[in-house]
């Protein structure tokens, strides 16, 4: 998670804008729920406060859309990607926003990218993040996750090109 | 009775008088007998203790080596710093050496000296032990023996005294499993001497456990200095030894004297009945036995 | 006396030899040697804990100004050649 | 050549330019990715230097004080409950006056436990003379650390410094970093060689005992150096920026405060955030700007004074608090604007403690406060800012 918004502030630097991007910190141990907030501007950005009033939300484990209100504060305009298994229709979302699914976990267990029972989905779910919002170009992206991907770096590079390939938007 | 040999202890001095250590300080003779033994290339870090006293107001300085003073707790941490530094500036064959008192190595200090001495920084660590804080005024330490007085062990009208038993810090520091620990005494310079010449030619981290007699705090004569330390190793109250790589050697037998000898100089032992004397008796008979276990059959 | 500040360094560094300090001072009892007794068996030399004896030809001398008077020579001596004197008196 | 990464990476990056040769360090929530990435670059080889892992942050300093008086350049770095711990070698260091630097990345003190960002430790350590610099951004995070060993290590000066990154805001933030060329930073930092250092052959006691009759001395050279630090540090800025190109802003930073008849004292990362208000409020026409504290010590004192000849109003925003007085940079900012001739209105803001975010919402709040208590010739001095259960007590 703290990885794909690292990846995501990365390739849109790489795309010319500037970034921030952090992590909200529990202490929580692995496994546990996590955020991470990412800014992306052509100025610089100085801004420090959290980010109460996203453009975009991504969420790379759909139990999550019980229990937790993931699109609090999603302006109207606002994007929705979520990692969802193909063809589940996805129920109870206000219809307000745009929706994108991608099964970023199908994708990432193909290419083998952490175990067949926990695949790691941080660079696939970034290719469904770079098709969604259109900022960053793929080979942007491709390019950062080379950086960044400690090993299996053309498994990770291929998973986020089929990824950005297979998202589509959904109509609620 | 015959005279003893002519001495055979390397003749320069690196102490330089008008110290102001007590009259009959062992420490002083501690720090005598290691430069002896370590000569000029050697730096030396104190941290809080009698010795940083002991050289005097500035500019006064009593060495002559270098000697850097440091926090009470830090002598570990120290000679960790000046190690690091000499190698990383190239600055070979240097002894990096810290010393401390009892408090400050078995107490305040034992963390940062554990810290040194599991991370093998290649130094040599002494420890002078006057059992007490005796620069603060002769407070118990972990190093002050059962049943000794000290002016937080006060005897008082209840017949009090020191209630615990010393700290083994050199079974402390065997359990590091450093290359090379030994036990030494003011009495004996020649042993001392030879073991810290032993000492400066093992790489890695070195303990010297030194026995230090203290005439105001241990109540005797500065006179008896060196007899009481002769006593602590001819009553096996401080047993000489040393621990090469894990093995036990005990490097002079003693008379095995009963160890009231030892205590009836000391006016700190002298309220103690003779079922007390008695039981100290025991414990020293115990350790004596097990270090000649350990000497027998290894650890 | 108290130095200005634009004479001191930094931080107290010492590089004065400690003979500045006249440890002989302290001393209540005075050792007097019977160089005629020496066996020059150099313990005395061994064990003092201020630096404060010189062996010439093997013998001791008493350096007075830092000798604090604490009598382990005398004590230790084989030859009971050190006796110690009450300082003021003979 | 820019690159993304987190403040922490930028303070390893910082100590790696200026070739810090011994590093002793012990790991701490959310410092520990510094002590790692030095780690790294030490086994790489890639900083040629030798890294202690201390047991404790206590031994990290007094590792790093050991080797700095036996001529070595040291950085060491650590947070919150490691600084405090450090506080006795604090003071050590700065006795002995040798230039280390330390990032510590600025966390609160616990009870209640929290790994998240607030000054309390920073600010307790205003006493040990060392200098402290706060930091908006990762750049001026790496920036500082570089600039501080040629402060710090400069004739005049010869005192440790301290440069603060605000937990996780900075420490685990990414943003675009500028890591300039080894070689320019060379040419920038020269090797440190001081005057005095312990060395084999020399007989010398480093530390010794002072007599009453003479300590107050060595303490007025340490004053001194502090002050020489003020002005050393313009000049090396200036320089730092003929070379690189960029600058920070000296010791108090001020963000459009010409026309300003109310302005925001703040320090850390929370300027970041304080000078998009700042703009805001500018283009709704309101007179406001703000004063960055970018060094706690040495205390900017003529450039606030100067500051409060111009101004009405000054809400001082401070990210700790001294218990039984008000926050610390309240304090001083009040003697010293009080000081001049004009004496504003002058409020104290206790905000962000423990991590709360603090918000532009926040900072707007704080400025309408300012302009309401300044126009009223209020003396309410201190505010804890949103704190649930407190009445709205201000405006």
């Amino acid at each position: 998670m703290v990885i794909a918004s690292e990846v995501l502030a990365k390739a849109a630097f790489r795309a010319g804008f500037e970034v921030s991007s952090f992590p909200f910190f529990g202490v929580e141990r692995r496994g546990a729920p996590v955020t991470a907030f990412a800014r992306i501007d052509p100025k610089p950005i100085r801004m420090k406060s959290s980010i109460y009033e996203p453009d975009y939300v991504v969420l790379l484990d759909n139990t999550l859309l019980r229990g937790v209100d993931i699109l609090e504060g999603l302006k109207p305009e606002g994007k929705v990607l979520i990692n969802y298994p193909d063809g589940k229709r996805l129920e109870g979302l206000p219809a307000k926003y745009k929706y994108y699914v991608l099964d970023a976990t199908t994708i990432a267990a193909a290419h083998h990218i952490g175990s067949q029972t926990a695949p790691i989905v941080n660079t696939s779910i970034m290719g469904g993040f770079a098709r969604m919002c259109d900022l960053i170009p793929l080979d942007a992206l491709l390019e950062s996750i080379r950086e960044m991907a400690p090993v299996k770096k053309e498994e990770n590079v291929l998973a986020a090109r089929e990824a950005y390939e297979r998202t589509r938007e959904v109509t609620l | 009775m015959a005279l003893m040999p002519k001495t055979t202890i390397p003749e320069e001095e690196f102490s330089v008088p008008g110290n102001t250590g007590c009259p009959g300080c062992g420490a002083n003779l501690v720090m005598r007998y290691l430069l002896k033994g370590l000569g000029e290339r050697t730096i030396v870090a104190i941290p809080a203790c009698c010795w940083a006293v002991m050289p005097g107001y500035w500019p006064s300085h009593c060495l002559k080596i270098p000697m850097l003073y440091t926090a009470f707790e830090a002598t570990g941490a120290a000679i960790s710093g000046l190690r690091a530094a000499l190698d990383v500036k190239g600055v070979e064959d240097v002894n990096v050496v810290g010393f401390a008192g009892d408090g400050g190595t078995v107490d305040i200090g034992l963390q940062a000296l554990s810290g040194a001495a599991e991370r093998q920084t290649d130094a040599i660590y002494v420890m002078y032990d006057n059992e007490a804080y005796m620069n603060t005024g002769i407070q118990r330490s972990g190093s002050t023996p059962w049943g000794a007085w000290t002016t937080t062990t006060p005897v008082g009208s209840n017949h009090d005294f020191k209630r615990e038993a010393k700290k083994d810090i050199m079974a402390i520091m065997q359990a590091h499993r450093i290359p090379y620990a030994a036990t030494v005494s003011v009495a004996y310079p020649e042993d001392f001497i030879r073991k810290v010449q032993k000492a400066r030619s093992i790489k890695g981290f070195r303990f010297i456990h030194a026995m230090s007699p203290c005439p105001p705090g241990w109540r005797m004569n500065p006179m008896h200095s060196i007899e009481v330390a002769k006593l602590a190793v001819d009553t096996h109250s401080f047993p000489l030894y040393e621990i090469e790589n894990g093995k036990v050697q005990i490097t002079r037998k003693g008379k095995g004297l009963p160890v009231s000898e030892y205590l009836k100089l000391q006016g700190r032992f002298s309220h103690l009945t003779e079922a007390e004397v008695a039981s100290i008796q025991k414990a020293v008979d115990d350790h004596w036995h097990y270090l000649e276990e350990e000497e027998k059959y290894g650890i | 006396m108290t130095k200005s500040f634009e004479e001191i360094p930094l931080t107290p560094i010492s590089d004065t030899p400690s003979t500045v300090n006249l440890t002989g001072l302290w001393r209540a009892f005075r050792p007097i040697v019977d160089k005629a007794k020496c066996k020059k068996c150099t313990i005395c030399w061994k064990f003092c804990p201020d630096v404060a004896i010189v062996l010439v030809d093997g013998v001791p001398e008493i350096d007075l100004n830092y000798c604090k008077g604490c009598g382990i020579c005398s004590f230790e001596c084989p030859s009971k050649c050190i006796v110690m004197v009450k300082e003021g008196t003979e | 050549m820019r690159k993304v990464m987190t403040g922490n990476y930028a303070s390893a990056y910082g100590a790696k330019l200026a070739r810090a040769e011994v590093i002793a360090a012990y790991p701490i929530t959310p410092q520990t990715s510094i002590v790692e990435k030095l780690a790294d670059f030490v086994s790489t080889g890639e900083l040629k230097a030798k890294f202690i892992p201390v047991e404790s942050e206590h031994s990290a300093m007094a590792a790093c004080i050991a080797a700095q008086t036996a001529g070595a350049r040291t950085y060491t770095a650590t947070s919150s409950h490691g600084l405090t711990l450090m506080h006795e070698v604090l003071m050590w260091a700065s006795g002995a006056r040798l230039p280390i630097v330390m990032t510590n990345v600025s966390r609160a003190m616990a009870p209640p436990w929290s790994v998240w960002v607030d000054h309390m430790d920073s600010v307790a350590q205003r006493d040990t003379g060392w200098l402290e610099f706060f930091c908006q951004s990762n750049q001026e995070v790496l920036d500082t650390i570089i600039m501080a060993y040629k402060v710090c290590e400069s004739k005049g000066v010869m005192l440790p410094a301290m440069i603060i990154e605000d937990a996780f805001i900075l420490s685990h933030t990414s943003e675009p970093v500028d890591v300039p060329d080894q070689d320019m930073v060379d040419a920038f930092l020269p090797a440190y060689a001081p005057e005095l250092k312990i060395e084999v052959g020399k007989a010398r006691g480093f530390g010794s005992l002072v007599r009453p009759d003479q300590y107050m001395e060595f303490r007025y050279k340490a004053m001194l150096a502090m002050r020489e630090a003020h002005d050393r540090f313009l000049r090396v800025e200036k320089e730092f920026k003929q070379v690189f190109g960029r600058e920070h802003g000296g010791l108090l930073e001020l963000y459009r405060c010409d026309d300003a008849e109310f302005v925001l004292i703040a320090a850390g990362s929370v300027a970041g955030t304080a000078k998009d208000v700042v703009d805001s409020l500018k283009a709704k026409g309101f007179p406001v700007g703000l004063a960055r504290l970018r060094a706690f010590r040495p205390f900017p004192h003529e450039e606030i004074r100067a500051l409060a000849g111009k101004v009405a109003g000054i809400a001082v925003l401070d990210r700790s608090y001294t218990f039984g007085a008000a926050g610390a940079m309240f304090t001083e900012v009040k003697a010293s604007a009080y000081s001049g001739q004009k004496k504003p209105v002058i409020k104290d803001y206790i905000a962000g403690l423990g991590g709360r975010d603090i918000t532009p919402k926040t900072i707007e709040r704080i400025f309408e406060d300012i302009q309401i208590a300044t126009k009223r010739g209020e003396e309410t001095e201190v505010e804890w800012v949103d704190v649930a259960g407190l009445p709205r007590r201000w405006h």
